[in-house]
């Protein structure tokens, strides 16, 4: 019952679902999975918001290190929850002003816009930001020419960079944009990298991808690789 | 300047004074196609007499009870029968073809008369190719996990980044600190994320052995729920079920920028010696390569995201670039399932490397002799077998 | 500059303040052991300065770097040279607020030039979130430097259209099939300059301006591709999205504008030919944003050298020894 | 390092500390929002706060000395100055951790789980889950646009209510095996998806677009340059592929081969890597023109705040 019934689910939901793709009347049942899916996923979220208030809760009761964020976490999740899920502060919809409910959850000026706006949209988009930061140090360490590889990978990098730069397109400005050596010009130098070597790189590596991919499924679907699963 | 002033152009003005009005096609017939998913209705026709001096065939469709007719496309002349596509298997339809002259003049049309529904059948035919495929390679897949079953014994070349994942956890035993695993920001309807808990049920087994801390901040609810079901089978399979601790698993926040505001943090706080990022990943990625490299974590990542495989092989210590992460899982266990599955790829890439060779030949061959029978052949493997 | 220099101060004398400590540990260590042993904080705080001061001084001055344009973006601002008066151009808005810093700036700079050839202007969107992105454009640029434009007669907005690269499929030989009103409700019929247009072969130029799916990618597949004589398309992508659409490059891709350089580029061929000697900061967008990437850009490429002279000295010293 | 903390902390004290004498004893001024009310609606009654500029205030203000169209808004004010130090906050960290970074790293986590709650219920739970099983309830409550066949019972959905029911389970004290199913559910469904649509899709398109002639004629006759192209991507694409294989050791021609293939993949990543980088670097100018801009009054390259 623990781990045969579930085997049997895998196995039977995966290889019906793949026979359905060609039967006509059930080709569109992937989508319907998939809308089932996102349900199954909205769901999970009572246990991810649970273990998260369980996690911080346990931390504050046990005054660990930094305790105290772990309130602000709690804080911030609590408030930001009650008002999304009550609808604070929304206004019905203008043709429904019978509905109470029928407002927009989001709409602009109510209070869950103002989370949003003022804290998640700076908060997420900052952390993304210091992605520019970290590619300059990772630029600083790993390009160094410490073999063929690493002189590929740096020089690559550095010809595309410089090609994004008026300095570097001027740089190889004096070669005829006619001539029999126009290809070393550094915008089509870029160009040709992109479209051939980049192009080929990435088609290989998704032919191998979908190898993997079906490899790793038929290994779930007949059991192989059950760890998930758990213990008897 | 107006090149707009083509041959579809110019079908609204199809009252060119003076014009020669070219013959128009006879014996218009629409049946359905079959085997199919009931969006096809194929159409015959006998050319125009005039069909030399033609511009082209103009097709055009209407719903039996609305007049309005739609054009659906324009054939090249010697054109005497077309797919139409595209339609609704619930609708009736009726269909015109025209003769195009070179002046836009349109002939007389041949119409049918009967209204014809494409109908459903019970098996994509044009999945036919595809079917074949995909018996082929989930067949040599499952051949050689078979073989490997009766006990052949099956050879792998060494893979750099699999081999570092026991030294990792031993050395970060030996500093005292703790193991980091990753299984990307992806949801369990994921396959990369289905294979990472694969490769995670291993990283948890060398972890209880060595008797490390092992701990697993995840972006999805349901993530966390199969990542604890795999930590608590290894440990029980390495014996050591009382050492496992669930709140080492846990849930941060769905959000992207969120979660990997938490694990930096956490990276620098905590300073973990070995760092897994097996999975989906993002722009994320450079994000945390970097925090472990500044900490001296040894590192060990891989993800099918092409986009951001330059990121990881930049900033790690060992990098499993797309179908390597896949058979990670077959290394790490040296089960003779596992291995057989990895032959089974290999024979995969092995006939698309036989299937590439000859459409290039082929292509190459009808390039230069100019054959159409080896055209029509090369097209037939292109557009009908791999498509 | 002197002006900036002298105005200023604080801002440039924060800067060299904030970097005195590098420079000590530059003069007392050696170059050499202080490259080796860098740490990585001060990376970060030089490329904060080499973000932000361009930024601040753009923003002050207005003045803004030059730019080369690349054979691309003039192979892009040629197409739309080359039209007439009059001639019909298909403007598709496929993004969105989060991608509008790199691709607004090219959307701006491709209506003024057309509203500066008298182009008739066709607008569709195959984002839901495009129509807000069209209204932006008619709004400030339109209306306010070609109020002479008539709506219906010079542009006209379609709007949006949901089902994708299907809309594309069905355009491409019928355009009335799917656009019945435009995005205001006014019926095609009653639209003057969309009589005799039956689908969009009959555009003289597509412009396609993306940031992922659907976009530049699904118009090359379904309206070029189908059509090579009869449809030309030129595109704008973001930088994400740009390198995926090279291997369309120049047979069913002319132009190509790859992020915001790309848009740079093409701002200032657009500026040269059209802007006058007073060009409206609103035109310059792009240009202003190439001046903190044109010092980063520059930072990382001499970061990438320093890390290699480093690297060959150490191996030099190390074989010697 | 304790010194270096104090010294940046007095740098940063001093900043702000002058930033805020500018704002307070000059005329520029910083960190101030505007609104326009615009009514909306079939009647015009309901009144909607549009974002606003200083600029348009300025010319609202010398056109009517009394209008109350465009209005300072202290609310977004108040949003944009929390705005401004929570974008400085995260920065700080890459000085290194500090309070400020803990505060609004559990700020982001606390208030992005909650929003992406909040967002799967109203988007996921409502429309798709309870108005399929109980159209009428919810049209009477949140939906009340919900006509036509989009209103139409549905039981399938009591399947997935079902199954999110089992993966609670794990909630109670006995039986957490029960959860079991449906992740076995959401798995096994995936495993078919996922291998159908990347076998139908990108594996079979990646292997069409490898198929090129060697040879490329034109009008012009032979066209040397398109054919080695082809000869390249042709050959680079098999030289990748032997690098992938498992069942060889990389040596002899399978050795060169898959030697020539991690040069391809190098090159590949390389020209990502430098393609990337002016993303992320507009990423953090859009951050800073934020800072500048927006807050901080210090430029203004679009005369935002010019009457």
């Amino acid at each position: 019952m623990k781990r045969s019934v579930p085997l049997l689910i895998t196995a039977v939901g995966g290889f019906a679902l793949i026979v359905a793709y060609f039967i006509p009347y059930t080709e569109a049942l992937g989508e319907t999975v998939a809308v089932w899916f996102d349900i199954l996923a909205a769901i999970a979220f009572i246990l991810g918001g649970g273990n998260l208030l369980k996690q911080h809760l346990k931390k504050i009761s046990d005054r660990g290190p930094g305790w105290g964020y772990s309130g602000v976490v709690i804080g911030s999740f609590l408030i930001t929850l009650f008002i999304g899920l009550s609808k604070v502060g929304v206004p019905p919809l203008a043709e429904f002003p019978d509905f109470a409910w029928s407002g927009d959850f989001i709409g602009i000026g109510t209070p869950f816009w103002f989370i949003y706006q003022y804290a998640f949209v700076p908060l997420t988009a900052t952390m993304f930001a210091m992605l520019a930061f970290y590619i300059a140090s990772a630029a600083f360490r790993a390009f160094r020419a410490k073999n063929l590889e690493a002189i590929l990978l740096l020089g690559t990098a550095f010809i595309i960079l410089l090609g994004r730069t008026f300095a570097g397109v001027a740089l190889t400005n004096w070669i005829d944009p006619t001539g029999p050596f126009a290809g070393l010009r550094i915008e089509n130098l870029t160009v040709y990298i992109m479209s051939v070597f980049n192009t080929v790189g990435n088609r290989a590596i998704m032919i191998g991808i979908a190898l993997g991919i079906v490899a790793v499924s038929l290994k779930v679907l007949l059991g192989v690789d059950r760890s998930y699963l758990g213990k008897e | 300047m107006r090149r707009w002033i083509t041959a579809s152009a110019c079908l609204v003005w199809t009252t060119a004074a003076a014009a020669q009005v070219p013959g128009g096609p006879t014996g218009l017939e629409a049946v359905d196609y079959p085997w199919d998913n009931g969006t096809r209705i194929q159409l015959t026709w006998s050319l125009s007499p005039d069909d030399d001096t033609l511009l082209g065939y103009a097709v055009r469709r209407r719903l039996a009870d609305d007049p309005q007719q739609t054009l659906i496309d324009i054939l090249p002349p010697g054109t005497s029968a077309y797919t139409v596509p595209d339609l609704d298997p619930e609708l009736a339809y009726l269909f015109a073809v025209t003769a195009i002259a070179q002046d836009n003049t349109e002939s007389a049309p041949a119409s049918t008369l009967a209204p014809v529904t494409p109908s459903v059948q019970a098996f994509d035919g044009t999945r036919l190719w595809f079917m074949v495929t995909l018996v082929l390679f989930s067949g040599a897949v499952v051949v050689f996990i078979r073989m490997a079953r009766t006990g052949r014994d099956l050879k792998v070349r060494k893979i750099a980044g699999l081999e570092a994942v026991t030294e990792a956890v031993g050395r970060a035993t030996e500093m005292g600190r703790s193991c980091l695993y990753v299984p990307g920001i992806q949801d369990m309807n994921d396959i990369q994320t289905i294979a990472s808990m694969n490769v995670l049920s291993h990283v948890a087994r060398t972890a209880a052995e060595y008797d490390a801390k092992l701990e697993v901040p995840t972006s999805k609810s349901l993530v966390m729920t199969a990542a604890r079901e795999t930590v608590e089978t290894a440990f029980l399979s390495a014996g050591r079920p009382d050492a496992y601790n669930p709140d080492l698993i846990y849930y941060v926040t769905d959000e992207q920028f969120g979660f990997v505001a938490y694990a930096q943090g956490m990276m620098v706080r905590e300073k973990p010696a070995a760092c897994f990022y097996l999975g989906s990943f993002f722009a994320e990625s450079l994000i945390l390569a970097e925090m472990g490299n500044s900490i001296g974590a040894i590192q060990v990542a891989g993800t099918a995201q092409p986009a951001q495989l330059p990121f990881f092989v930049a900033a790690c210590d060992y990098t499993l670039i797309g179908e390597e992460f896949f058979a990670a899982s077959a290394y790490l266990s040296g089960e003779p399932d596992q291995m057989g599955s990895l032959k089974g790829q290999d024979v995969g890439k092995l006939i698309v490397a036989v299937g590439i060779l000859a459409g290039v030949g082929g292509m190459t061959l009808a390039a230069v002799t100019g054959s159409d029978l080896i055209q029509s052949m090369v097209d037939y493997f292109t557009q009908r077998m791999l498509t | 500059m002197a002006d900036f220099v002298l105005n200023q101060w604080w801002l440039l004398a924060a800067m060299i303040l904030s970097l005195v400590p590098l420079v000590l540990q530059f003069t007392r260590d050696g170059v050499m052991p202080t490259l080796e042993t860098l740490d990585r904080r001060w990376i970060f705080l030089i490329m904060f300065w080499a973000v932000l001061v361009p930024i601040y001084y753009i923003g002050v001055t207005g003045e803004t770097f030059p730019e080369t344009p690349s054979a691309l973006a003039e192979a892009t601002f040629e197409e739309i040279e080359r039209l007439e008066e009059g001639d019909r151009l298909l403007l598709a808005f496929d993004f969105d607020p989060a991608s509008e810093g790199e691709l607004g700036p090219m959307a701006t700079a491709f209506v003024k030039h057309a509203a500066e050839k008298r182009l008739r202007l066709y607008f569709m969107a195959l984002w839901p979130i495009g129509p807000q992105m069209i209204a932006d454009a008619i709004n400030e640029i339109i209306l306010v430097d070609y109020p002479d434009m008539v709506y219906g007669e010079d542009y006209v907005n379609l709007g949006f259209k949901s089902g994708n690269e299907g809309v594309i499929k069905v355009i491409v030989t019928n355009l009335r099939e799917l656009y019945t009103t435009d995005a205001r409700g006014t019926a095609i019929g009653d639209i003057p300059m969309m009589e005799g247009i039956e689908n969009i072969q009959q555009m003289d130029l597509v412009v396609n301006i993306s940031a992922g799916y659907p976009g530049t990618k699904e118009w090359v597949q379904y309206a070029v591709t189908p059509y090579p004589d009869r449809i030309r398309l030129v595109g704008g992508a973001t930088g994400v999205q740009a390198p995926l659409l090279y291997p369309y490059i120049p047979e069913q891709l002319p132009g190509l504008l790859g992020a915001i350089k790309g848009a740079a580029e093409y701002e200032s061929l657009v500026n040269a030919a059209y802007g006058g000697d007073d060009t409206d900061p609103k035109y310059l967008e792009a240009l202003r944003r190439m001046g903190p990437q044109l010092v980063a850009h520059l930072l990382i490429i001499g970061l990438i050298i320093a890390a290699n002279v480093i690297f060959f000295l150490n191996r030099r010293r190390v074989a010697r020894s | 390092m304790k010194r270096d903390t104090l010294v940046w902390t007095l740098l940063m004290v001093v900043g702000a500390a002058a930033l805020f004498g500018r704002a307070v004893f000059t005329t520029d001024g910083m960190g101030r929002e505007y609104v326009e009310a615009v009514p909306v609606g079939a009647d015009g009654q309901q009144i909607q706060f549009q974002a606003s500029t200083y600029g348009a205030f300025l010319a609202a203000q010398a056109a009517d000395p009394n209008q109350t169209d465009i209005q300072f808004s202290l609310p977004r004010s108040i949003g944009l100055w929390i705005a401004a130090l929570f974008t400085l906050a995260i920065l700080s960290f890459l000085y290194g951790d500090n309070p400020f970074y803990r505060i609004a790293e559990a700020i982001v986590v606390g208030v992005s789980a909650a929003y992406w709650m909040a967002v799967g219920f109203w988007t996921v739970i409502v429309p798709n889950l309870l108005a399929k099983i109980a159209p009428g309830m919810i049209q009477g409550w949140a939906m009340p646009g919900l006509t036509g066949p989009e209103a139409d019972q549905n039981l399938w959905y009591v399947v997935p209510m079902i199954l999110g029911v089992m993966l609670l389970w794990r909630l109670a004290p006995t039986g957490a095996w029960i959860s079991r199913w449906p992740l076995a559910f959401i798995i096994g469904t995936t495993a078919g998806l996922r291998m159908i649509a990347f076998l139908h899709g990108d594996f079979l398109a990646q292997i069409r677009n490898s198929i090129v002639p060697l040879v490329v004629l034109t009008q012009e006759g032979f066209d040397l340059s398109a054919s080695l192209t082809n000869l390249i991507a042709v050959v680079g694409v098999l030289c990748c592929l032997a690098y992938f294989f498992f069942s060889f050791e990389h040596k002899g021609m399978v050795g060169h081969a898959a030697q020539a293939g991690i040069w391809i993949l190098m090159i590949t990543f390389g020209a990502a890597f430098g393609y990337t980088v002016m993303g992320r670097i507009a990423l953090v100018a859009i951050r800073l023109e934020f800072l500048l801009d927006d807050w901080l009054w210090l430029i203004d390259p679009i005369g935002r705040r010019v009457a």
